[in-house]
């Protein structure tokens, strides 16, 4: 693996197919937990219309440099992120920028985007941007907890951490996957997954309701724009990783947008089901029952 | 002999009763002076019983007797102290 | 030379002659003593010389014409030169500084004081029984007299004490002496030890009441309230020569009464000095009075040396080196403590807090309590040494436990006192003007150095006032009168050009510690440009600290190695010490140090087998019963010293009190000595199995709690500087676990680690440090918006956080994908989760560092605060660029010890061809990332300017509060207990345990000092039962075993 | 009471270690080393009839010097003691009957003698029972005579300590004379040994020995006169 | 008789420290001392005698050339000459502190004088 000029177009491609996916997926989920709830929900393309709309807001302000950087810093993370994971199994153009780092950059990069939203919201000066950024680090040191040693259980399972050659381990039937191989630690990782995805029960951080919108709360216009898209984007990407860790990856594109919903939706009917945690009473959650699932991963690996 | 045994055991029964009497605590602190110097004193006869004649004279004079003079002259002084 | 029995007729006779002078002729009277003072002193330096230039065999000089042991004879060899040098320099300097005194009491008290010499002398001198209990008479009786020198009403009463008690120790003396000659036919000490096996049997009693009588005399714990008192009330000028010269004298006695005792009672010797030396430096640390608390460490000092003595059986010809370097040591340092509690009005610990604005004197206080501590460059450090080694080469190992313990004890109060006197508000009462006084004072203090450099030329290990770091270092004291700026650059220089000067024998590892402990040093040093004025005492606190980090890297041998670690310790506690309010934290610092130097002492000691000059490489050689031991107690010793989890409760107070340009010093900087310990043991030693437990496994759990107990404690910090001492205590976990992972990968991260928090954190720290100094807090929610007013300490933070929590692009990353590599191999797993878990835990300080400083609501206080001093910006800048290179390049640091470290661990290898770095796992390409994501975030920021080239900037204040405006920027900020959740949460992990157990051992030594020392009732007839009680104690112990 | 108990317990213990010294005591038959030395070599070396006393002011000198040493120390600190912090202003103005005129005259006619006496004891320590310290006691039994009838009367100190410095100087002088003379401090033969004896024999001991007799003398008396001295409290 | 002396000297000893050790009033403390004293100088000169020998002085009765087969031992007695000055040397010196201890509390109580302690 090393960088081609050909893989710039090809990495371009790929951004426009998920984030489009992306806007329709979100939505769609939308729709289904409203129907859930018996509401009637928004059409699928609400997405479009609201992405159109921000770019167009003529009144914009700024509340200086990290303010003004928050929104590309969130956007890069989640573009970044799917550059750094293989989208396609056996696809050398659907590879993306994958040869720059393995998996190890793919955990660590997730954070880039979060951390330039935090400086972001950081510099709105508003209090509810603290309030939900310190809600959302503190959920997520939790959260991530099984996850890290789930990732850690697969490593160890295919002696590598090099996404592809994962995903490669798992070809060749259904059992081969590794929530077949190694259910223990796919139930930590999928445990983790909900925590990470924003969704109720988790959902605290933007809590709607007390801190409006959380650390977004200032944003506004095309700044909104970029976030909006990277809502579209990174939630993708990271279900990528978790695809080719746990579920065999995606050999073509029908097969990655069956697996991405599939797992997409766990989170939404999770979260339809429960009511939201309090920050404390969700990180107690992860660990008194993710993480213990997870030290069996690796200990029995 | 004997005699001169005898002698040394009566002397000392005397010095020990003399220094029970000097270190004993009911009487007045002159009686005590009194008999430690009478301790050396008889001290310095059984010296002379050791053939030692200069230890003798040297306890008997300085022992017994400047020292008795030392404590006198400081409890002339400090009157009212020796019912501490 | 003239015969040594002159210096006893000269001191007599002087003291008769004064009968003759006129009663008013006082200035002659005192001359003339001085003369003959001056005079013993001469003669005594005479034979030292001679003795030390000739073939030191000792002289006998007779007396009567007659020869021993029909007559009287003195002995005159290179201990007894040395030691009536001692006393009659200190009687002599004791006199100079009485002057006023002596002038007012006339010729009386200066013939006592020259009989009180004399006799000393004479103690030392005499080798015939009787003749010692006379001088010890004239000691005891000129004692008395001496005793009523001090203005102190109270002295009376404690010279009375003492009267009673050695009327007692004469009984005993006396009848002990009689019946030895009885068994024997002589009174000469030689003649008796001849005859040992004689006394032994027939007179074994009458050489224990001989012996218990002499050990009476030197004061033993506890039957020595009556020394006590006398401490606290005699004039301080006869405490120095009751401590130095009469307690040097007692124990040379009883060193001569050890020859006829023989090798039976050198353990009841020992017995009784160890105890007293526990012992009163357990009392001392409830003493409030200064003359009192050196009176506890004065008999201390004399039990230690009285062990010492008994341990002469397997000290062979080192026995006069160790037993004079300590005895040495104490009698120059106590003397000058004496002298100096002179010179200070009240007689409280904290008055010495006069000494404020004297920096001579805190010299020279700093010189006595590093001379009886026993620190480098001094006579006491050398003989310890000796002593530790050859004790755990003989395997008397709970007596080496005690003397390490007690030795900590007294460091403890020393220190105490020490940190008292520097920062406690500055007492009104100043210091006593006297010139003579002082000149008196430091002359101790130059003998204290001198004797240093004596015992350093006498080690075999070589002398360290020799050493050139070390000796850089000395120069900034003769430098203090110049301006910082002067200093700051002849430091720098100084410590490039060393740096430049070994290059070239260094290996990888050494290098990259060298690197950053010079260098580094060098860089931060650049930020102390900006301080004014002299700045006294914070050059030559730093270079001794930077001296013994660089005599640390090159190290060859046990001695240097311990030698550089114990000079780092002192440097960097002074520097600590500078601090507003560190106080109490240098003072945990240097009892956490002090004690884990001696647990590495103590392991060096064990692992040496009685060798001396034992070198490093040995390490690999201590084979299997003690080496566990080994590799425990030097891996404890050097965990005090990276904080370790337990061990770490000095670090946070340590490193947030310091000065701004210190914080970084001891952080950045100092924290890696530790490391290098733990690379030089392991390299060495490898793993080590204890009762079937593999020692790094606990290494690699101690790591993993550190990083997870730091990052959380750090994540509830409310102080700025405090939140950044946590997590290096964090990061040290992190490298501590690398390290003991024990594979290539894991050795390579904690050299990335020590790379990358040396520079992260002395960044963070400056600029942390630059913002405290602006905002004059160092509380962050009291901060808030600066990010505007402060542009590049900003960036510093933001970079210096990125770096720190491995988020990609920069190098921290590469120092979590080194991580997550090595322990793919690692045979151990479940100390990982700790580590799984910390890693996130790092956001939440990093993310509130920056969040409540820099955004946020801006104070309105805060609305003129400037950028930081240009010199605090400037290093600043510089490690925001290096980052960026060692994220770009990391290999330029790491490929070399990458290479190197496959000596030790020849699997696991890094591949570097190309741009990518690669493991047996997976691959890594710095430079690829860094374009990718710079691209990335070009085009999105293009894309956002084009979009939204029109918006407005306003005011942080000008937020959407739900429909409100909020009503001041004050109440807007959130900043206060920024992570109450996670504290509902897992707040129960960061109950301050290790603390409590800490404080708990402190309180029961405090407590149990506190009511164990009411003993002393200051009743003069309860002493002198005690004195009784432990006569018979010792007796019936002693015919019990 | 409990002091009581445990001081008797304390001093049974030490009892018990003097019992075993006395249990184990075997008085010699011969004389040891050293006193046979003495007994046979003095006479020859020292030329001293009384070995006691060549013992004292030549073997073991260095003992007396010492000693008178312990003297001249005690009488100066208690010079010391009793001046420390004293009233200004000499004596106490407290007018006492004077002393009967028998006391009186018999001290007039006593001090001579007993002088006298003293001399004869400290001369002759060499060959008879008795010395320095002896005839100085005898000496300063004198002064305390004089003490007794008239408690006011003021002792010259400087005359005592003249006599003190005097007899010391002299004493470590004549040691020093024997290095430089003979084979050691303190050696006596600095002056011809003469015939065991008689009165002018045994080398410089009676030269020291009245010297001794002198400073002993002068420093009891010192001694009882700062005692004297002090005042009624 | 050598043992008497002996015993009488040890037990005056014991009981010159039991009286400096119980009695509370200094200057009983010092007389006590004193006894203890005595009792130290009779053991030092029992220890030197030899039974039926003579006083160390060479005289008529003694010819030089019997001495060492007449006389006892000369050193005990010399020791103790000088123990017998150094003690009275000492007794003088607290005589003075008790005088002076009187002076400044007017009590001779030991147990008055606990400024210093602990």
């Amino acid at each position: 693996m090393s960088f081609e000029w050909i893989k710039i177009p090809y990495a371009l491609l790929t951004l426009f197919i998920v984030a489009n996916y992306g806007f329709l997926l979100t939505a769609v989920m939308a729709k289904i937990a409203a129907r859930v709830g018996r509401r009637h929900g928004i059409p699928v393309w609400q997405n479009y219309v609201d992405l159109i709309k921000n770019y167009g807001l003529r009144s914009s302000i700024t509340h200086g440099v990290m303010f003004y950087l928050g929104p590309v810093f969130r956007l890069t993370g989640g573009v970044g992120l799917l550059m750094f994971v293989p989208t396609i199994y056996g696809s050398e153009m659907f590879s993306n920028m994958s040869f720059a780092g393995d998996l190890i950059l793919a955990l660590y990069f997730v954070f880039f985007g979060s951390l330039g939203m935090a400086l972001g919201a950081g510099e709105s000066g508003h209090p509810h941007s603290a309030i939900g950024v310190t809600r959302g680090l503190s959920q997520v040191t939790a959260a991530e907890l099984p996850f890290a040693l789930a990732v850690y259980a697969v490593a160890v399972q295919y002696q590598t951490l090099s996404v592809t050659e994962i995903v490669a381990a798992q070809q060749g039937g259904i059992l081969h996957w590794t929530l077949f191989t190694n259910p223990l630690a796919v139930a930590a990782a999928m445990l983790s997954f909900l925590g990470s995805m924003m969704r109720p029960p988790f959902d605290v951080v933007l809590a709607p309701q007390e801190i409006p919108i959380g650390p977004p709360t200032e944003y506004h216009s095309s700044y909104l724009a970029l976030m909006q898209t990277n809502r579209a984007i990174f939630p993708i990407a990271k279900i990528v990783i978790y695809m080719n860790l746990f579920f065999g990856g995606a050999a073509s594109w029908p097969v990655f947008f069956l697996k991405v919903f599939l797992i997409y939706l766990v989170s939404v009917i999770v979260g339809v089901v429960f009511p939201r945690f309090r920050v404390e009473q969700s990180i107690r959650w992860f660990l008194i029952w993710a993480v213990p699932l997870g030290v069996a991963a690796i200990l029995l690996v | 002999m004997i005699l001169l045994i005898a002698m040394s055991l009566l002397l000392s029964l005397t010095i020990v009763a003399a220094a029970i009497l000097a270190i004993r605590g009911g009487q007045s602190l002159a009686i005590s002076i009194l008999a430690a110097g009478l301790v050396s004193l008889l001290a310095s006869v059984q010296f002379l019983l050791l053939a030692a004649p200069d230890v003798a004279m040297t306890e008997a004079a300085i022992g017994s007797g400047l020292t008795t003079f030392l404590f006198f002259f400081v409890l002339g002084r400090v009157r009212g102290g020796e019912h501490d | 030379m003239v015969s040594a029995i002159y210096i006893l007729a000269v001191g007599l006779g002087t003291a008769f002659l004064l009968g003759l002078l006129r009663d008013d002729w006082r200035a002659g009277a005192y001359g003339v003593s001085l003369a003959a003072l001056a005079l013993m002193s001469l003669i005594s330096a005479g034979w030292v010389w001679v003795m030390a230039a000739g073939d030191g065999r000792a002289v006998e000089i007779l007396t009567a014409g007659t020869l021993p042991p029909y007559a009287i004879n003195l002995r005159m060899g290179l201990a007894e030169a040395v030691l009536t040098l001692l006393i009659n320099l200190t009687g002599l300097l004791s006199a100079v500084y009485l002057r006023d005194t002596l002038f007012k009491q006339g010729r009386r008290a200066l013939a006592t004081l020259l009989v009180f010499t004399m006799a000393a002398c004479g103690i030392v001198l005499t080798r015939d029984l009787f003749n010692l209990f006379v001088f010890f008479e004239l000691v005891a009786i000129a004692t008395g007299g001496l005793v009523l020198l001090s203005r102190d009403q109270r002295a009376l009463a404690a010279g009375f004490k003492y009267l009673v008690a050695s009327q007692v120790i004469t009984v005993l003396l006396l009848v002990g002496i009689i019946f030895a000659y009885h068994a024997t036919g002589t009174l000469n000490i030689d003649g008796m030890a001849e005859l040992s096996a004689r006394v032994l049997q027939g007179g074994a009693l009458a050489f224990f009441l001989m012996f218990i009588a002499i050990v009476l005399d030197l004061k033993p714990f506890p039957a020595n309230g009556w020394a006590l008192d006398i401490y606290e009330s005699a004039h301080p000028a006869f405490s120095a020569m009751l401590s130095a010269a009469s307690a040097s004298a007692a124990l040379f006695a009883a060193d001569k009464l050890l020859l006829i005792g023989g090798p039976t009672w050198l353990p009841v010797a020992t017995g009784i000095g160890i105890f007293g030396f526990v012992g009163a430096n357990l009392f001392a640390l409830a003493q409030t009075n200064d003359r009192r608390l050196l009176g506890y460490s004065s008999v201390a000092q004399v039990g230690l040396v009285l062990a010492v003595l008994g341990q002469r059986d397997l000290l062979g010809d080192r026995y006069l080196f160790i037993a004079g370097g300590i005895l040495l040591a104490h009698a120059v340092a106590k003397a000058g403590l004496y002298w100096l509690s002179g010179l200070i009005e009240g007689r409280e610990l904290k008055a010495w807090s006069a000494l404020q604005g004297h920096p001579i004197l805190i010299f020279a206080f700093a010189s006595f309590i590093a001379l009886l501590v026993g620190l480098p460059p001094f006579p006491g450090f050398y003989a310890k040494w000796e002593l530790v080694i050859a004790l755990a080469g003989e395997g008397r190992l709970a007596l080496l436990g005690l003397i390490l313990f007690g030795a900590l004890l007294e460091a403890g109060y020393l220190f105490r006192w020490f940190g008292q006197a520097l920062k406690r508000e500055r007492s009104l009462e100043p210091v006593a003007a006297s010139s003579f006084k002082r000149a008196v004072i430091l002359s101790a203090v130059a003998a204290g150095w001198g004797l240093g450099y004596i015992w350093g030329a006498l080690s075999p290990n070589g002398n360290l006032l020799l050493a050139v770091p070390l000796l850089f270092a000395l120069v900034f004291l003769a430098l203090e009168p110049l301006s910082v700026r002067v200093k700051n650059s002849v430091a720098i220089v100084g410590m490039v050009a060393w740096f430049l000067l070994t290059l070239p024998s260094y290996d990888p590892l050494q290098l990259i510690f060298a690197a950053v402990m010079l260098l580094g040093g060098a860089l931060v040093l650049l930020a102390s440009y900006q301080t004014q004025g002299r700045r006294i005492g914070f050059y030559p606190s730093a270079m001794l600290m930077y001296a013994g980090l660089a005599m640390l890297i090159l190290a060859e041998d046990a001695f240097s190695f311990f030698a550089a670690w114990e000079s780092l310790t002192i440097g960097s506690y002074f520097l600590i010490l500078r601090g507003q309010r560190s106080e109490p934290h240098a003072l945990s610092y240097m009892v956490f140090s002090l004690g884990g130097a001696f647990l590495i002492l103590a392991g060096f000691a064990l692992a040496a087998g009685g060798d001396p000059l034992f070198s490093l490489a040995g390490l690999a050689q201590v084979a299997a019963p003690i080496a566990p031991w080994v590799f425990l107690l030097l891996a404890i010793g050097f965990m005090t010293k990276t904080a370790a989890v337990g061990l770490h409760i000095w670090l946070p107070g340590a490193h947030a009190e310091a000065e701004t340009d210190v914080s970084p010093m001891v952080s950045g900087i100092l924290l890696k000595a530790g490391l290098f310990g733990l690379f030089v043991l392991l390299m060495a030693m490898g793993g080590q199995q204890l009762h079937g437990i593999e020692l790094t496994h606990i290494l690699l759990w101690i790591g993993a709690l550190s990083a997870l107990i730091g990052n959380l404690m750090a994540a509830f910090q409310e102080d700025a500087k405090r939140l950044l001492a946590y997590s290096s205590i964090g990061q040290m976990g992190y490298a501590l676990f690398g390290l003991a992972m024990m594979n290539h990968l894991g050795w390579l991260m904690a050299l990335m680690f020590v790379i990358n928090h040396f520079i992260y954190k002395s960044m963070l720290f400056l600029s942390v440090g630059g913002i405290a100094k602006r905002t004059g807090t160092r509380d962050m929610y009291r901060m808030g918006g600066l990010i505007t007013l402060m542009p590049l300490s900003f960036i510093a933070v933001l970079i210096g956080i990125i770096a720190m929590s491995g988020v990609p692009p920069l190098s921290g990353f590469g120092g979590r994908w080194i991580f997550y590599n090595a322990i793919l191999t690692a045979d151990y797993r479940l100390p990982m989760i700790l580590i799984f878990i910390s890693g996130p835990i790092a956001f939440l300080y990093l993310f509130r560092l920056i969040h409540t400083i820099f955004l946020g609501q801006l104070k309105d206080e805060h609305r003129r605060v400037k950028e930081a001093p240009f010199w605090l910006v400037l290093p600043q800048m510089i490690f925001v660029a290096f980052l960026m290179v060692f994220a770009l390049v990391p290999g330029l640091a790491l490929r070399r010890v990458d290479a190197y470290i496959s000596q030790f661990h020849p699997e696991g290898a890094l591949g570097w061809e190309g741009l990518t770095i690669t493991s047996a796992f997976g691959y890594w390409s710095p430079i690829s990332i860094m374009i990718v994501v710079g691209v990335i975030f070009a085009s999105l920021f293009a894309w956002l300017l084009f979009v939204n080239r029109k918006a407005q900037k306003v005011k942080q204040f000008n937020i959407v509060f739900a429909g409100e405006r909020p009503y001041r920027p004050e109440t807007t900020h959130f900043a206060w207990n920024f992570f109450a959740p996670y504290r509902k949460a897992l707040g129960f992990m960061t109950e301050p345990l290790v603390e409590r157990f800490w404080a708990a051992v402190v309180d029961v030594l405090h407590a149990s000092a506190d009511l164990l020392r009411r003993l002393y009732t200051g009743n003069g007839q309860t002493y002198a039962i005690q004195l009784l009680a432990f006569v018979v104690v010792v007796y019936l112990l002693r015919t019990g075993l | 009471m409990i002091r009581r108990l445990f001081v008797t317990l304390l001093l049974l213990g030490l009892a018990g270690v003097f019992a075993g010294l006395v249990v184990s005591y075997s008085p010699d038959e011969t004389l040891n080393l050293s006193a046979r030395y003495y007994a046979e070599h003095t006479a020859q070396d020292i030329g001293a009839a009384n070995i006691v006393t060549a013992i004292i002011v030549t073997f073991r000198g260095l003992d007396t010097l010492g000693e008178v040493t312990v003297l001249f120390l005690t009488a100066a600190i208690v010079g010391l003691v009793l001046s420390h912090g004293r009233r200004e202003g000499g004596g106490s103005g407290r007018e006492l009957p004077p002393a009967g005129e028998l006391l009186g005259t018999g001290t007039r006619l006593l001090v001579p003698l007993i002088l006298l006496l003293g001399a004869h004891v400290f001369v002759n320590g060499h060959l008879t029972p008795g010395g320095g310290f002896q005839g100085g006691a005898i000496l300063a039994s004198a002064i305390l005579l004089l003490l007794l009838t008239d408690p006011l009367r003021r002792i010259s100190h400087r005359l005592i300590t003249a006599i003190e410095s005097t007899a010391g100087l002299v004493f470590v002088g004549i040691g020093v004379l024997g290095i430089v003379l003979a084979g050691g401090f303190l050696d006596n033969r600095i002056l011809p040994i003469g015939n065991l004896g008689e009165l002018f024999s045994a080398g410089a001991i009676p030269i020291i020995y009245s010297f001794i007799g002198l400073k002993v003398g002068a420093e009891f008396s010192s001694m009882l006169a700062h005692l004297s001295e002090t005042e009624d409290l | 008789m050598a043992y008497i002396a002996m015993a009488t000297g040890f037990v005056l000893i014991l009981i010159g420290l039991y009286g400096a050790l119980t009695n509370r009033n200094i200057l009983r403390m010092i007389v006590a001392f004193t006894v203890a004293n005595t009792g130290v100088n009779l053991v030092m000169v029992a220890v030197g005698y030899l039974h039926g020998r003579t006083a160390p002085i060479l005289d008529a009765s003694v010819p030089v050339a019997e001495a060492a087969e007449r006389i006892i031992d000369p050193v005990p007695q010399a020791l103790v000459l000088t123990a017998i000055v150094i003690g009275v040397g000492v007794t003088a010196l607290m005589l003075a502190y008790a005088y002076k201890l009187y002076e400044s509390k007017r009590t001779l109580d030991i147990s008055a004088f606990k400024d210093l302690k602990w």
